[in-house]
């Protein structure tokens, strides 16, 4: 079950990232909530052949993660899950498409290496598939859970969706929990085995839906005797100047980029 | 069968999120009609149990990595389908900002995708008329299934269409939906055993938990909660089973992904005649006969595309190079005012 | 917080619940208590104490009986508006905390009552003062020794300042210094306290009244000093007498003789 | 058991450890353990009981220095074999239960250990009649009061007859009466035992060495009866004298004086 254990502890790096105290992770998370969608959407907005403006887009992510001191690393490992659907999705486009755009090298009457339309559409769609993934990260990396639900709740997302979100980060961590400690003492007492045997799996999940449901049920309970009304109270954020500033001037960034400089490349 | 951003165009998001946020508005409206506080924890913990389950290892091994558990389906027969809808777009927001599994942008198909069918036409046309008349182990199992393997391939169907609508991909639509099909069968059938082994198991265990039972039927298992022990053999065989399938699986296919990348490749073959040559050998066949035909446009070709991208290269190496230039400056700034 | 008649806060009539149809965990049990009371209930393994405190703050409604909080009886309608005035610190501290650092979670009450961040902040730096864990504030929960989460939902409740407080067996887990500085901090509260404990020296040294639980009934109710020292009626009912006690047990009967 | 030379089964030289690294919550830590001794590990709370006992089971591994039990390195290579030989009472008992029953959970090492059904039964039955839980042996584990689930997770242990038996607090939620019985059984059995726990009186009566924690480092490490009685060293490290022990060391004085 180690995967577990990998999965809690890649959270629990995300928590540590996000009580960090650095200013990116002081801005206002409506601010930053937005700047995520503007970029993403402009992002996958550009044409498929659209390479060169697509490129310069890296500046975003490239700014979060040397200034937000991130590491690429884990950045690029979060690729993972939608990889293979992206990467299934782009590959045959070479294949398919195969109409000469340019040639690399070659001078003279010698031809270079052609460059096809489909691998340049493959590779934007790459690459819009790596920003956006990038840059989800840079906002959950300095933004934590709560603060996401806050900039929603501003967004007049639906009280009864965001309590849901709350309650469904907080119990996973309550569900880790309990899944970790099961599988710790089950690994202590049958030393021998390789793993859990298959035939426990029922059981184990079984027991661990009833114990969390309990346990969860505590955890509730506890909120309401806290004073807890079915909307959490969360801390005020003060908005600052560069709460506005700072999402605004990389959009207007995102906007020349998209529309002015997209004309000289 | 998460949808990624880079999938989508911005015209078939937008589209997808007015078309989710239409579905969320009527769930909100009934769930408060409803107000039942007690639901909310259980909305909590279903949410994160589908959402861990996701992670866990006894998900399916062997359908290529984006085939865990939608769970649409589980969550509606215990929430009914309004508070499982709302669930699940939790479930799905939470997971594409933690693990990057969906994305923002493509959040509105995702939802749609996965929350509507299993949660609309799972509950509403396939639970809910098979409960009717009290519910009992074959017909959850059986209900499971069906419901499982319907809904994801009309979510299956849906991916297909938002890219290729997208036009990010050049796969014809003939070799998309015969791959994308197929390989969510499978995920369904082993998605509806798990969701079967759950719902039996609460079934036995706190059979006022599941939704949309005749009444009668709840009370009367309530007195007559068979022993746990019954219900662990049931889900140990289902368990059992659906490892059995899956390492059957497994092991003819070594992985989901690989296998539909053959598949395409296979198909490819017939259909655009040797479209699937090797990178290699299609680089070459270029070279040597298209030459004479493409050079004449490509003065233009090299004076804008290719120039435009070394251009690029090195604004962004510009860019690089001045933010390591400012952390490094920043940082020694506060190591003077430290010291 | 309002009192019922002459002062009562609590008061429980012929009160019997059970989980499970067949066994009754708690079978007529009457019990009132009157502002300002601190109140030990002592019984042995699985007797019914942690049932008990579950059904004061509402946790169960299905019970028999009459049991009204601050003059409101218990149901589904009160329920919320007599929550308000009780703090309670569960037996298992991971039921307790569930966000995400101490500080959060001190917060979490005051701030669900309305009150300013100011007056927040104060109050959580009271709480975390006070049980000596200021330097965890910004300490994910999780990361936290068996000792430090309790001190940690003890603080969740300090920092509300409940009219009415029930704590769960509060000194498990604690160091004898900590569990030295709860018992002050208990005595210095002048709520109504009730507590649960297997720590009879914790009692003897917190509450003025101790009632003895068994079989779902109470045995006896009155001053700890008298309870506590029975040794008879405690052994009779599995518990022993405080540790403490056997030296105290020993010199009150010097100084009978003496 | 095979021990190491001069029956050393457990052997510590140098060992630190942390979670984060800027703080170190072991630093150097030097203990040799012989067979049938029963060790006590005393400290304040937060000082780094919990964390040595899981690393003496193999629940962390990225330790420095030396750790070995039964003459074998704690290495991924040689952790399950080590762990047949420990039986580990956590702190939490909801960390020790897993199965659904008790029964199943305390059949579950047996059973795991290959022993034939009547003696899987035999070992079963006998455990649970130690810890005077017979009667629940069919009930849910997830059902028990605080105080049951902490006999069960004993259990669990006894019936594995382990060579080592590590408890980390296991005192804790019992009453009295259980937590004498508990005492009674400790002493009956001779594998090596390490107990934790903040309940030094249990302490005094269970370990015949015991062994001070602040720091990270080991202050003290000595005979049980000096150690708890040294009033000065105890409350120089944020704890205090047993609390039977005030009338203990009083006599002690009296003795010496008388
Ligand atoms: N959810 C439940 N379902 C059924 N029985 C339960 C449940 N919770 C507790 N019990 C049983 O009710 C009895 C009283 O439990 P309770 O937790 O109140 O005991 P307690 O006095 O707090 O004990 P301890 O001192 O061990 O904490 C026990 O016998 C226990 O097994
Ligand atoms: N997973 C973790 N990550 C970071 N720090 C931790 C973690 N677990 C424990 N700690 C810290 O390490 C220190 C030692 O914890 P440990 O649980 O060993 O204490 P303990 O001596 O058992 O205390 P107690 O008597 O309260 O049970 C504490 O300060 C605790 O906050
Ligand atoms: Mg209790
Ligand atoms: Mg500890």
């Amino acid at each position: 079950m180690s995967k577990i254990e990998k999965n809690i502890r890649e959270l629990n790096k995300l928590q540590n990232l996000q009580q960090r105290s650095h200013w990116m992770n002081d801005l206002h998370p409506l601010g930053k909530l937005l700047l995520s969608v503007i970029y993403i959407f402009i992002t996958v907005s550009f044409g498929k052949y659209s390479l060169a403006p697509l490129i310069i887009m890296a500046i975003y992510p490239i700014f979060g993660f040397i200034i937000g001191e991130l590491s690429i690393k884990e950045g690029l490992y979060r690729m993972r899950l939608i990889l293979p659907l992206v990467v299934f999705v782009g590959i045959f486009n070479p294949f398919f498409d195969r109409q000469v755009m340019f040639y690399i090298g070659g001078s003279g009457g010698q031809t270079g290496i052609p460059v096809t339309e489909g691998i340049i559409s493959m590779v934007t769609l790459m690459l819009k598939g790596f920003y956006s993934v990038l840059s989800a990260y840079i906002l959950i990396a300095t933004t934590s859970i709560d603060d996401i639900c806050y900039a929603l709740r501003i967004l007049h997302v639906p009280k009864q969706i965001v309590i849901v979100i709350m309650l469904i980060y907080r119990y996973f961590g309550v569900m880790a929990a309990e899944a970790d400690r099961i599988t710790t003492a089950y690994k202590l007492r049958a030393p021998k085995q390789n793993g859990i045997h298959y035939k426990a799996w029922g059981t184990l999940v079984g027991q661990w839906l009833l114990r969390s449901m309990d346990r969860a049920e505590d955890v509730y309970e506890s909120m309401l005797l806290r004073g807890f009304k079915g909307d959490f109270i969360m801390k005020k954020q003060k908005t600052r100047p560069i709460d506005i500033i700072y999402p605004l001037i990389w959009t207007i960034a995102f906007i020349v980029i998209r529309h002015v400089l997209i004309r000289f490349l | 069968m998460h949808m990624a951003d880079a999938l989508v165009a911005p015209a078939v998001a937008g589209t997808m999120y007015v078309l989710s946020t239409g579905a969320a508005t009527v769930s909100v409206k009934k769930v408060r009609e409803e107000n039942d506080p007690k639901k909310i924890p259980v909305m909590g913990v279903m949410g994160a149990f589908v959402f861990a389950t996701q992670m866990l290892n006894f998900t399916i091994p062997g359908t290529g990595s984006s085939g865990h558990l939608c769970g649409g389906m589980m969550l509606s027969a215990m929430l009914g389908p309004y508070a499982g809808f709302l669930t699940m777009i939790g479930v799905l927001l939470v997971q594409c900002l933690l693990f990057a599994d969906g994305g923002l942008l493509a959040l509105g198909c995702n939802i749609w995708n996965m929350a509507f069918y299993g949660c609309f036409i799972g509950a509403l046309l396939i639970w809910r008329p098979m409960m009717k008349k009290g519910a009992s182990r074959v017909k959850i199992i059986a209900a499971s299934i069906i419901g499982c393997v319907l809904t994801l391939q009309m979510g299956a169907f849906s991916v297909t269409l938002e890219t290729l609508i997208s036009g990010i991909t050049e796969l014809p639509f003939s070799v998309f939906v015969a791959t994308m099909q197929p390989i969510h069968l499978a995920i369904g059938f082993v998605e509806g055993l798990i969701t079967a082994a759950v719902l039996v198991f609460v079934y036995e265990a706190r059979p006022e938990l599941l939704w949309g039972i005749g009444e009668s039927e709840t009370v009367a298992r309530k007195e007559a909660k068979l022993s746990l022990k019954n219900t662990i053999v049931v889900i140990a065989v289902l368990a059992a089973l659906a490892g059995g399938i899956v390492s059957l699986f497994a092991s003819a296919f070594p992985d989901g992904l690989e296998w539909s990348m053959e598949q395409v490749a296979g198909t490819a073959e017939l259909e655009a005649e040797g479209g699937a040559y090797a990178v290699a050998e299609g680089i070459q066949e270029a070279t040597s006969l298209l030459p004479d035909y493409a050079f004449k446009n490509s003065e233009s070709a090299i004076g804008t595309s290719f120039s435009g991208i070394v251009g690029a290269l090195v604004v962004v190496a510009i860019l690089v190079g001045a933010c390591y230039a400012f952390r490094f400056f920043k940082s020694k700034k506060s190591g003077v005012t430290a010291a | 917080m309002h009192t019922g008649v002459n002062g009562e806060v609590l008061k429980i009539e012929n009160l019997s619940f059970s989980y499970e149809k067949k066994d009754q965990v708690l079978k007529d049990i009457n019990l009132t208590a009157y502002s300002g009371e601190s109140i030990g209930v002592i019984g042995a393994n699985g007797i019914g104490k942690t049932t008990l405190m579950k059904l004061l703050v509402g946790l169960n409604t299905d019970f028999e009986g009459v049991l009204e909080v601050a003059g409101h009886p218990m149901n589904q309608k009160n329920i919320a508006h007599i929550r308000e005035h009780i703090g309670y610190v569960f037996q298992d501290s991971d039921s307790q905390l569930f966000l995400s650092t101490i500080e959060d979670d001190v917060a979490f009450g005051p701030r669900n009552y309305g009150l300013s961040e100011e007056e927040v902040e104060k109050r959580v730096e009271e709480a975390l003062a006070k049980v000596h864990i200021t330097e965890l504030r910004h300490k994910q929960t999780y990361k936290l020794s068996g000792g430090e989460k309790k001190l940690a939902s003890i603080a969740t409740i300090l920092s509300m300042k409940p009219d009415i407080i029930i704590m769960d067996e509060p000194s498990i887990a604690l160091d004898p210094r900590n569990r030295r500085n709860l018992i002050g901090i208990l005595n210095e509260i002048d709520s109504l306290k009730i507590i649960t404990s297997h720590d009879l020296d914790f009692i003897l040294d917190t509450c003025e009244r101790c009632v003895l639980l068994d079989e779902g009934r109470i045995i006896a109710d009155g001053r700890s000093e008298k309870i506590l020292m029975d040794k008879e009626l405690l052994e009779a009912h599995g518990l022993e007498l405080p540790l403490s006690a056997g030296c105290r047990y020993k010199q009150n009967i010097d100084n009978v003789q003496g």
